[in-house]
């Protein structure tokens, strides 16, 4: 029974950064109504600049996190420049295909570079021991880096008045536009910030496993779970979401071969689509 | 003369607003009826609930006798209802003779491939395409879209044609055309509904009217009884005795 | 159908492509050519819901993948001639497909993209974790395998025969869609679906035919080609990579068209081979291609094709 | 610096292929209210739209406060002092009053003025500062429509464009509405108002155009405009 209980437990915490990730993805969509299939090679990109800052240039990995938010944030201004804008207002099926060309691009660049072999970074973090089960340090420092993140967030977008202007963006372009705010920056910025959060979010899930130039994808996917459990276009879902995401890989864990866990995923991904367009944890976007 | 189409006190609402507010009406076989009322007097939503774009909350509509409630709209086109719209919507990449296929292809009697173009290559002679068959329906002006907005919902040998101003965005010899077409059109036999905004048409065109107001029926008769109706003249004007309060000092 | 001079054309393509390796006894040849064939009947069938109906299915290859693993399950564990067993896993993929359809076709544009994406992983899975068809490890054919077709080196040929039929049926099928009541409306849900249905198509049908139709031939060919290669195991079956290129294949050679898909598919090949063997450019494959797609999807959407077509209407009459 | 401060030249403008107008010209005078009349579909709303820049015009001139700014962005414009408060509110609904205001006064210019224009407007309206904190979505019909001024006059607009303003709202309300359109045009603020009800718009200006399919059909000043027996025309047709 423990052994279950801290299993769910573990898989919160991990859930924690899965819903850092989906806000990144999220928040884009409901900005901007673009579906990011870039998003797994930019939470590549979190992974390693994790890997340069802490095996490459010696500093302290956590070091990696307000970096990766700032050359995140520059990046996605310039992805968004490069395949995005042109496909405000189309079909939706071009962005896909415009997002996902830009994925291509940054995992090709990627391979080319780091190789499609595992890279570890070493991050040592005192972990908590409770009645014989340890938590991972990185996994706790992961999880309340991941919640700190999401109320940095949650006071931009509510407490400045950027912030205010990107959530005026996403409610009505037109009215916005019309109250003299510039919205193409702010589509922009909204995709730098986007970019930004699935980025930190790779750097924090590279302090707790292992990964590949090709570990993208699988997040990705967690995060399109995530995002439909939460509701499209719902940042502050997204984090629910991703814990409920780890509270089922949780509890899931002691029950299952570990193989299966993403046939679970993957089908509840699809159900969700189909039975909750709007998500579980969706509040109505007028 | 019979009922084509019954409206039977359907109501449907969004959040807040009463689109339409248990509306009754009928169309009977062979006529032109006017749908007219202010902006927002849910003229376009009694359109969405006859042709089961969406189903109305209560109420039910009839097409010759039979329960169409509902939708899907693929069914009620079926039964014999076409419809055009007010926002030109054309099949932009298909040819204008492709368009009208498929209106005749999938319409009331749907026809076979071949025999579909052959109906349509007719429809659109008739209209005035006839010299743009091949051209992309994109490339039209906007006239030729509106005409092709009706003639592709001709093609589908429509007993009951819903037309959503199909004079929007027309010239006046555009529009004179179109009256003149739609005329025809009925001429032919086809049962007409029609929303429109410019009056000068309604009033010459329509047997009867239907003035709709917040979504309720205000009044119905011949054109000449609803223009001279004093319900009808404040719904359009605005209601004089505001103007006596705007007036009072403040 | 077989009045005008296209299906004719087709034929004698196909005939050609076919004969001309196994003249020049050029078995590098077939090999590129096989493989170029297989992207185009992927490519070609994918148009069918891209190009036609108007819907992104990034989740393509799932019809290819089961379709190996169909046929290559019969053929080993039932003995089955391969001819048969590839016809069967194609009418089986084709038939789960219909079912499948009429669940996700009901979710539009983007949701269903991403909803496409999520069977092909699932299924992945899935196999990896059903052990009659060998889990992760997947199945192998011994040599016997190929006895009934004359042995491995006859077999070879043979199935690549079979796999340019395969690639002639699809273009073929690709033509006769095109030109026909079921083709329209399908071009009609794809250029504004809710018109389509005030139009009298029935939508939801439609959507679920032409899914299941792109599933048959795909999963036809996957049963040829893993029975060509044989093995198949699920990262290979299933690979996302594939579906996505094969897209890009559809949009270089502009969608909608019938020969489009077929061109691009048939580029794309090249150009991926000219880069793999040329050193400086092998790594950066990926990033050549992608740039592709992004360069067609932001200034010619319409590929070659279509900005063909745009820039020669004449063109369009005889190069559809 | 001319008394004219809005000048609109043989304006054409729609949507996608549909050209709804076909030739509007009109002029604003410095400090007036100037109404803008005409019939369901007339074009009333786009004309509007086209002159702040929310829709692109197909052709003519935009001339304001001397300056052509016929092809400038919507933001530009509004930032400029060229105010829309269009149909249908299209207030941020899920943000709260203040936010609301908040985005209004978004411009630079706008920004140094911030505290005294909110003053001002919560002083005309009081009702929007007892629920400062409440979301716009939850208000009725005619808290929008006060809102919807409130945020336009939070830009400082040397002319504030009014598209509809009595849409859906009770008498008493628009009422309401029109004692605050006067407290404004007192306080010297320029309005063009766009109204359905043609009796309230006639007594609120000074000055009436109205149009009908997309042109320019007759002008003058209100009282005489009101005067016109063309004006059913307009209207009904007729």
């Amino acid at each position: 029974m423990i052994g279950i209980l801290a299993s769910v437990i573990d898989g919160i915490l991990i859930g924690a950064v899965y819903g850092l990730a989906a806000m990144g993805l999220t928040l884009i969509w409901g900005v901007m109504n673009v579906i990011n299939l870039a998003h797994g090679a930019i939470v590549v990109i979190g992974m390693f600049v994790l890997y340069t800052v802490a095996n490459m240039l010696g500093l302290h990995p956590y070091g990696a996190v307000p970096l990766m938010i700032v050359f995140g944030f520059v990046v996605g201004i310039a992805l968004y420049w490069i395949g995005v804008h042109r496909m405000i207002g189309r079909p939706e099926l071009m962005s896909l295909l415009s997002t996902f060309a830009l994925n291509m691009v940054l995992i090709g660049l990627g391979t080319a570079w780091w190789t499609t072999s595992p890279y570890n970074v070493q991050v040592s973090m005192p972990g908590v021991s409770w009645r014989g089960y340890t938590f991972t340090g990185t996994h706790i420092t992961a999880a309340a880096l991941a919640v700190v993140i999401a109320g940095l967030l949650y006071l931009l977008l509510y407490h400045t008045r950027i912030g205010k202007a990107v959530r005026a963006v996403a409610t009505n372009r037109e009215a916005a536009e019309l109250c003299g705010i510039p919205t193409t920056q702010v589509l922009a910025m909204a995709f730098g910030l986007g970019v930004a959060l699935a980025g930190v979010s790779g750097t924090l899930i590279a302090t707790m496993f292992p990964f590949t130039v090709l570990s993208g994808e699988a997040y990705q996917l967690k995060s399109f779970v995530v995002t439909v459990l939460g509701g499209l276009g719902n940042p502050a879902g997204a984090l629910m979401g991703g814990i409920a995401l780890g509270l089922i890989e949780g509890l899931a864990t002691p029950f299952m071969p570990l193989s299966w866990i993403p046939i679970v995923e993957f089908g509840l991904f699809v159900f969700c689509l189909i039975a909750f367009p709007r998500g579980i944890f969706s509040f109505t976007k007028a | 003369m019979s009922t084509l189409l019954e409206v039977s006190r359907v109501s449907k609402r969004f959040g807040g607003l009463q689109a339409v507010d248990r509306l009754s009406l009928t169309v009977n076989e062979g006529e032109i009826l006017g749908l007219i009322g202010p902006n927002g007097a849910g003229k376009s939503t009694v359109f969405n609930l006859i042709n089961g774009v969406y189903p109305p909350d209560s109420g039910k509509v009839f097409f010759a006798e039979q329960d169409i409630t509902g939708g899907p709209p693929y069914r009620v086109c079926g039964h014999g209802i076409a419809r055009a719209h007010q926002i030109v919507q054309p099949l932009g990449g298909l040819s204008v003779l492709d368009n009208c296929t498929v209106g005749a292809c999938f319409g009331h009697e749907a026809l076979p491939l071949a025999a579909a173009r052959k109906v349509a290559r007719e429809v659109i002679d008739m209209i005035g395409l006839g010299d743009r068959a091949g051209a992309p329906a994109g490339s039209l002006t906007t006239a030729g879209k509106k005409r092709l907005e009706l003639a592709r919902a001709l093609s589908a040998r429509p007993r009951l044609l819903l037309l959503d101003e199909v004079l929007a965005g027309l010239n006046p010899t555009e529009t004179e055309g179109m009256i003149e077409t739609v005329r025809k059109i009925r001429d032919n036999g086809v049962a007409i509904l029609m929303i429109e905004h410019i009056m000068r048409a309604v009033m010459s065109l329509s047997d009867r009217i239907v003035v709709l107001n917040l979504g309720a029926k205000l009044a119905e008769g011949s054109p000449r009884e609803v223009a001279d109706n004093p319900d009808v003249i404040a719904a359009y004007l605005g209601d004089s005795k505001l103007l006596s309060a705007a007036e009072k000092p403040a | 159908m077989w009045r005008r001079p296209f299906p004719w054309f087709i034929v004698a393509a196909a005939l050609l492509y076919a004969l001309y390796p196994y003249f020049a006894d050029d078995v590098g040849l077939r090999e590129s050519l096989l493989l170029a064939a297989v992207y185009i009947i992927l490519a070609s069938n994918l148009n069918l819901m891209i190009g036609y109906a108007g819907y992104v299915n990034f989740g393509n290859i799932v019809f290819f993948g089961l379709g190996g693993y169909v046929c290559l399950y019969l053929v080993t564990a039932l003995q089955w001639n391969v001819i048969p067993a590839a016809l069967v896993a194609g009418v089986a993929v084709s038939a789960l497909a219909l079912l499948f359809g009429f669940g996700i076709l009901r979710l539009r544009g983007a949701f269903f993209a991403l909803a496409t994406i999520g069977v092909n992983q699932a299924i992945q899975q899935l196999v990896v974790n059903f052990e009659p068809w060998g889990g992760a490890t997947g199945i192998y054919l011994s040599l016997d395998s190929y006895g009934s077709l004359g042995g491995p080196m006859q077999a070879l040929w043979t199935t690549y025969l079979l796999i340019v039929a395969v690639t002639a049926a699809s273009l073929l099928a690709s033509y006769a869609i095109r030109n026909s009541k079921f083709g329209l409306g399908l071009l009609a849900i794809g250029q504004n679906e809710d018109a389509a249905s005030v139009l009298g198509v029935p939508t939801p049908l439609y959507k679920a035919m032409v899914y299941s139709a792109s599933a048959f031939l795909p999963a036809v060919a996957g049963g040829l080609y893993f029975f060509k290669s044989g093995i198949i195991e699920p990262t290979s079956a299933f690979n996302l990579q594939t579906s996505i290129e094969a897209i890009v294949m559809v949009m270089l050679g502009g969608s909608g068209t019938i020969l489009g898909p077929a061109l691009g598919a048939f580029l794309y090949e090249e150009l991926r081979g000219f880069l793999l063997t040329a050193q400086s450019f092998s790594q950066f494959q990926l990033v050549i291609a992608g740039a592709l797609l992004l360069l067609i999807v932001q200034f010619v959407p319409g590929g070659l094709l279509g900005w063909l077509h745009q820039h020669w209407p004449k063109t369009r009459r005889w190069l559809e | 610096m001319t008394d004219i401060l809005l000048q609109v030249e043989a304006l054409e403008a729609g949507y996608g292929d549909v050209q709804v107008l076909w030739g509007i010209s009109l002029k604003v005078k410095r400090g007036t209210m100037t109404t803008l009349l005409g019939a369901n579909g007339a074009g009333k709303t786009t004309s509007l739209r086209a002159i702040t820049g929310a829709l692109r015009p197909h052709g003519g001139k935009v001339v304001f406060a001397g300056e052509d700014v016929t092809w400038l962005s919507a933001h530009t414009k509004a930032a400029r002092g060229l105010v829309l408060v269009p149909e249908g509110r299209q207030l941020f609904s899920n943000m709260t009053v203040e936010e609301n205001l908040e985005m209004g006064a978004y411009s630079h210019r706008a920004r140094q003025y911030f505290s005294r224009q909110l003053e001002l407007v919560y002083d005309m309206f009081p009702r929007l500062k007892e629920r400062r904190d409440q979301k716009a979505g939850t208000f009725s019909g005619g808290e929008q429509q006060m809102l919807a001024i409130a945020r336009g006059l939070m830009a400082v607009p040397e002319i504030l464009i009014i598209d509809e303003l009595s849409l859906g709202l009770a008498p008493v309300v628009v009422q309401q509405l029109a004692e605050t359109l006067k407290a404004l045009k007192a306080g010297g603020v320029t309005v063009l108002l766009v109204e359905q009800n043609l009796h309230l718009a006639l007594a609120l200006s000074d000055y009436a155009y109205v149009i009908a399919e997309g042109r320019s059909f007759l002008e003058g000043p209100s009282p005489e405009v009101a005067a016109k027996p063309e004006i059913r025309q307009a209207y009904l047709g007729l």
